[in-house]
């Protein structure tokens, strides 16, 4: 048995990189920013040094061309990992992840393959704006022939990516900013986590919860919270958006009767509508009350902090959810979310915790 | 569903050696142009259900680049990508069967015209969406240069694909890091029913290579040996690590933009002009040119034309003859 | 009051981009092949004729930067029609759309505007193979600050193409191929249809059946033969599907206690999901049978027509699960499945009608 | 939620003519740098909370490049927005208020410091994806040819953001329909951390222009002199209707890429590079020249400090002072 080692989820993704890139030569890493010195938030920090500029390819503006550069080569026998600081910039190379990612196995009849990693991260806080800080997994979700995968927690950050890596399918892998800063048990060594579907983090009979990214964390706040209320949730971290595994899903909705989605990106045709519908087409008649969405609203996120301010999702909105579809009374609901506001408001609302002070 | 069980045989043309001389050259030129007219003669059968680009007219391009390279180069193109297809070697049973939607295409069934490859012989992919495959064959290049490997990829590209940023993006990355790539410009004066003149701003369009720092030629796209001449330099370079060169081969495609007919009629071009072109066919022109040097005979030649009429005569039989792919095996390799 | 005019869908288009030309100067017609003697299958013909190249402006192969641009010349009071003759070309203009054309109007305070409107061509049989043939929708319903439109009669592509061009927002109007062949009466002369959300086309009290674009068609075809056999679905053309007006869909499930949704691009992740979602939300309670989604199936269009055979929902499938849902007995379902069968077998399955006859 | 409640009140200071002459240059570019250094020394009380692109050491290129427009001609930039905003006359009460988040930034706080516009001044727009704005201005210029107006579009572009495919896409098409809008490449020689030799081909970075036909101009960026030589008669040309202009400058900026600080310790640059650029500051070197010349004294030089002072310190206290947007106004403006 090892240590348990504390780590953040950034570490993680820095060091499953680094075992792939050991372990494997045809694993190189592209992006705008890998080989600089802020390494794209530090997750790719000495990558360039210990492998140089041959694996750790640097490269121009050019979002779109890189990354049909990367499937070119990957058709090849690479397996290039390719970063977006933010997930907009990848919006420049849809038509090379939709067309020929994710068809080209298809297409080929199984002969040729595109085994790249797009990692893809959701900038939160600090005054982004509206084109610095959108989740869209949707748009990935939504196209057969991708895998989209999003880790909450720093040993799925580290062992999902290794598996991404290895996977033969290209794999959209979607980090929130905020859960690089997650903190948690990280086996060493080359131990990947099969994208696999959801996985249960907490057991009970009142509510099925399903949640991804960094709501899972504002989610597990909220769920120990109505514990502590005799409200037991059950609640999964979806963690791979594509292909979806819904079977677990469902089974919890058979015994709760009751469901409640949280997503990281907008609620309208998001990930939750997708698990609703899977749940409601094979569960509808053992429902004990209607399902329902959390997510982001219907505008653009603004800058401003006030007006941000009940843009996201938090532990008291999701507490206070969970607990209106278990039927709690009002009275109830409305400890929980002061209980839950006090505790999330010691941070200011626009970053994770206090070390984060800005500018990214 | 069992891939080997559908892979095409091993072709019976291989990629044409330089060292086989014009007449290759000329037979090569000569089999491409005969396939494609077969499918124009039956695709009103309806039999051929996807869209077709012919590349009838421009046989030299292909032929001329193609015969420049070894068969583990590689080359990547576009929808049409018949020429380049054949001229590197690609199974013709294969592409027939293809076009087809027969089990035994190249794609068993899967993409139609738009989407040939044959990995025996370096045709790495072709893909419909104008642009895209410039990035793949960059890419390619790049994993030579990974594996250091001392192979080359042809990306042919028209005159309309320059157009799109992707270009741009893919000759900067590739002449920054000195990438074994060739942009090799096929350029038939259109884009679909549009000119070059409503496209373009007029310059030399060698010059787009000087936004990159890379070397260019302009050539006659319908002079084979003119076009094998410039390719090879710019593969010899490539190949020694110096980087990519930008070919512009001018040629002329004579059938409508997809499906098998003549559209002079529809006016966006002159009848003028498409004679002034056919009067320059690359085919008729070299085997004219071997003739006056003694290279060819008229048996010769009516011989080259039988043998490669019972060659397509089996590629339409093999592909119509072969079974369409099973529907219980449309939902297989979506992932790998 | 008007002679009834019979018109295709495709003459509809041209005619409300003609009108709209004619009116207002400051509507422009952008693309890649307007002005070709093709015209975007005859949908801008001759218009380059009669307005002339400063209105009508054939465009380099750019899509991403020819979007830019009319989105900046819209920003100072342009009324650009952009257009791609499949959809798949608009997706080297995600950027454009994601971030400019859906946030200017949010991003300054409601001082810009970006009144575009993106005409797309869904591409379907004639082995257009997976790069030609997707219909992709939910990409953009997914997106606050968009309005996205599927039309599936003539008089809706007239009316609502004008209100389209009208709208102050930028608005994605999906044509699917095979709906520019459908006839019907169109009223002549500057009459704009609402962009308000679904229409009723059948009444009924047995299930609700919300369908979009093509598959209109299909199941419009699958109800009338259900109601032959007693089963009176009340069938709604969905036309806007963002913003997604639910209301009457929600109003008419709490009357048939059913739903069923026929989307024409993939189900998983879309536009389905979302209708299932929000009518569950509301009445989940009042269900009387679970709902059912019918969509594309998880992998990308082949082009062999044998294989692209059960590719597509048509309208026997879609009479079946209607059927299913209303709790019709297996022997009625099959043979409501024979009688469309025959129907609709009269015709190759890769083509709208007899008149078609590729390439295109 | 009312647009005109919260709209800018007019600016104090119009666009720099260029019949004010070199003492207003020198005046506008000793603003901007002002106005980024109270900035620099503000943003550690996390008051800003947004993402801040200083252009501290480029100001020449801003100051000289909007000498030469008219107040109706338009301006597009990026990220790096504010001196391109204030040179062209932008709002410094309404720059301030937005940075800091309040109801009366020029965007009501929904954009932050990427988004800066003034349409009463043409600053049409700036946008924090790199490259996407180029389109945005030659769409405006596009606009000014369908209204036959003789306005003028400058797009303020980085090193990085000529990488792009859609600088390409927009520079072709502007050359091809000579449309007004000119390309003004302020060349830092970084993206972010990345040197400009790491990211393009080694050859004139003015080269690019040539892959579109069209005239382009390399010009020491830090000369505001040369930059509005080299702008004005660009801006003519435009006017004229004879098409696009390349313009590159060479300049340097001082602090990190985003942020307030200095980075030269991060190892991307070495402190000599840094020192060379410093020694060539835009706003000494022409405040030198104008007392060589006796057109500025110490003494005046010291007043046009205090003034900028006061306007800068009334802003800082105009954007403090300001409410926060209601955030019942949130959902405002999604559709128009
Ligand atoms: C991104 C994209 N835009 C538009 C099209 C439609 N299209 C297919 S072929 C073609 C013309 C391409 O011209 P060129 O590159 O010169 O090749 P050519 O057809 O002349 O061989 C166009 C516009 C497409 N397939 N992809
Ligand atoms: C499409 C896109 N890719 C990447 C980024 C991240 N990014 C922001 S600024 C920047 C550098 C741009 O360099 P340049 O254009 O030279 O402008 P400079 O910062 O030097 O002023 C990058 C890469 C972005 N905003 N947009
Ligand atoms: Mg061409
Ligand atoms: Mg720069």
């Amino acid at each position: 048995m090892h240590e348990p080692r504390l780590i953040t989820a950034g570490e993680a993704i820095r060091e499953a990189t680094d075992l792939a890139m050991a372990a494997d030569p045809s694993v190189v890493l592209m992006g705008e920013g890998v080989a600089d010195p802020k390494a794209i938030f530090g997750t790719t920090a000495n990558l360039s040094q210990k492998y140089g500029p041959q694996r750790v390819i640097e490269l121009p503006l050019s979002e779109n061309g890189f990354t049909g550069i990367a499937i070119g080569a990957a058709m090849n026998g690479l397996r290039p990992i390719i970063v977006h600081q933010r997930v907009e910039f990848c919006l420049l190379a849809m038509e090379q992840l939709v067309n020929n990612a994710a068809k080209i196995h298809y297409v080929s009849n199984g002969a040729h393959r595109a085994p790249i990693v797009v990692r893809l991260i959701v900038g939160r806080g600090w005054g982004q704006g509206p084109a610095h800080s959108q989740s869209l997994e949707a748009l990935f979700a939504h196209i057969p022939g991708l895998k989209v995968v999003m880790p909450s927690s720093a040993a799925d950050a580290k062992g999902m990516l290794l598996a991404s890596i290895q996977d033969d399918s290209p794999v959209i892998f979607i980090e929130h900013r905020w859960v690089h800063y997650v903190k948690g048990h990280v086996p060493p060594g080359m131990q990947t986590v099969p994208l696999d579907g959801p996985h249960r983090l907490r057991e009970g009979d009142a509510v099925t919860v399903v949640s991804n990214s960094y709501l899972t964390l504002e989610t597990i706040r909220a769920a120990e919270e109505l514990a502590k209320e005799g409200i037991a949730a059950d609640h999964f971290d979806l963690r791979v958006i594509r292909p979806l595994n819904v079977a677990p899903i469902v089974e919890s909705v058979r015994r709760t009767g009751r469901l409640v989605t949280v997503d990281t990106g907008f609620m309208t045709y998001g990930i939750g509508a997708e698990i609703v519908s899977r749940v409601m087409e094979q569960c509808c008649m053992q429902m004990r009350a209607s399902p329902r969405r959390l997510g982001l609203p219907e505008y653009p996120t603004p800058s401003s902090r006030s007006l941000a301010a009940a843009y996201y999702p938090r532990s008291p909105d999701i507490a206070a959810a969970i607990a209106e579809v278990a039927g709690a009374p009002a009275a109830r609901i409305a400890s929980l979310r002061s209980t839950l506001s006090a505790d999330r408001e010691s941070v200011p609302l626009d970053i994770p915790h206090h070390s984060f002070q800005g500018p990214f | 569903m069992n891939i080997t069980a559908i892979a095409p045989k091993p072709p019976e043309t291989p990629v044409i050696a330089a060292s086989a001389g014009p007449l290759a050259l000329y037979r090569a030129m000569l089999r491409i142009r005969l396939i494609e007219e077969e499918i124009a003669n039956r695709y009103s059968a309806q039999e051929m259900r996807c869209p077709v680009h012919l590349s009838i007219g421009q046989e030299a391009t292909a032929v001329g680049a193609c015969a420049a390279l070894r068969t583990d180069d590689q080359i990547v193109s576009s929808h049409r990508s018949h020429g380049t297809y054949l001229a590197k070697g690609g199974d013709l049973n294969a592409m027939m069967a293809e076009i087809y939607g027969r089990e035994t295409g190249c794609c068993g069934g899967r993409g139609g015209s738009m989407h040939l490859f044959d990995d025996r012989v370096g045709v790495l992919a072709s893909v419909p969406i104008v642009g895209s495959f410039i990035a793949l064959g960059t890419g390619a290049a790049l994993s030579f240069r990974h594996a250091n490997q001392d192979r080359v990829c042809i990306v042919f590209l028209g005159d309309g694909a320059i157009e799109e940023g992707i270009f741009h993006e893919s000759a900067n990355f590739a002449a920054l890091k000195k990438l074994p790539v060739i942009f090799f410009i096929e350029n038939n004066g259109y884009s679909c029913y549009t000119n070059l003149e409503d496209r373009q701003p007029v310059r030399p369009l060698a010059d787009v290579a000087r936004a990159h720092g890379m070397p260019s030629v302009q050539i006659d796209g319908n002079d084979v040996m003119a076009v094998y001449a410039a390719t090879s330099p710019a593969v010899a370079r490539a190949r020694a690590g110096l980087g990519p060169t930008l070919i512009v081969a001018d040629t002329y495609r004579w059938r409508e933009h997809c499906g098998p007919n003549y559209d002079n009629d529809i006016g966006y071009r002159t009848p003028q002009e498409f004679e002034s072109w056919r009067a320059r066919c690359p085919v008729e022109t070299m085997g004219a040119n071997l003739m006056a040097q003694g290279t060819l005979t008229k048996t010769a030649q009516a011989e080259l034309a039988t043998e490669i009429g019972a060659e397509i005569d089996a590629a339409f039989q093999f592909a119509i003859g072969s079974a369409f792919p099973d529907p219980a095996t449309a939902r297989d390799h979506v992932y790998a």
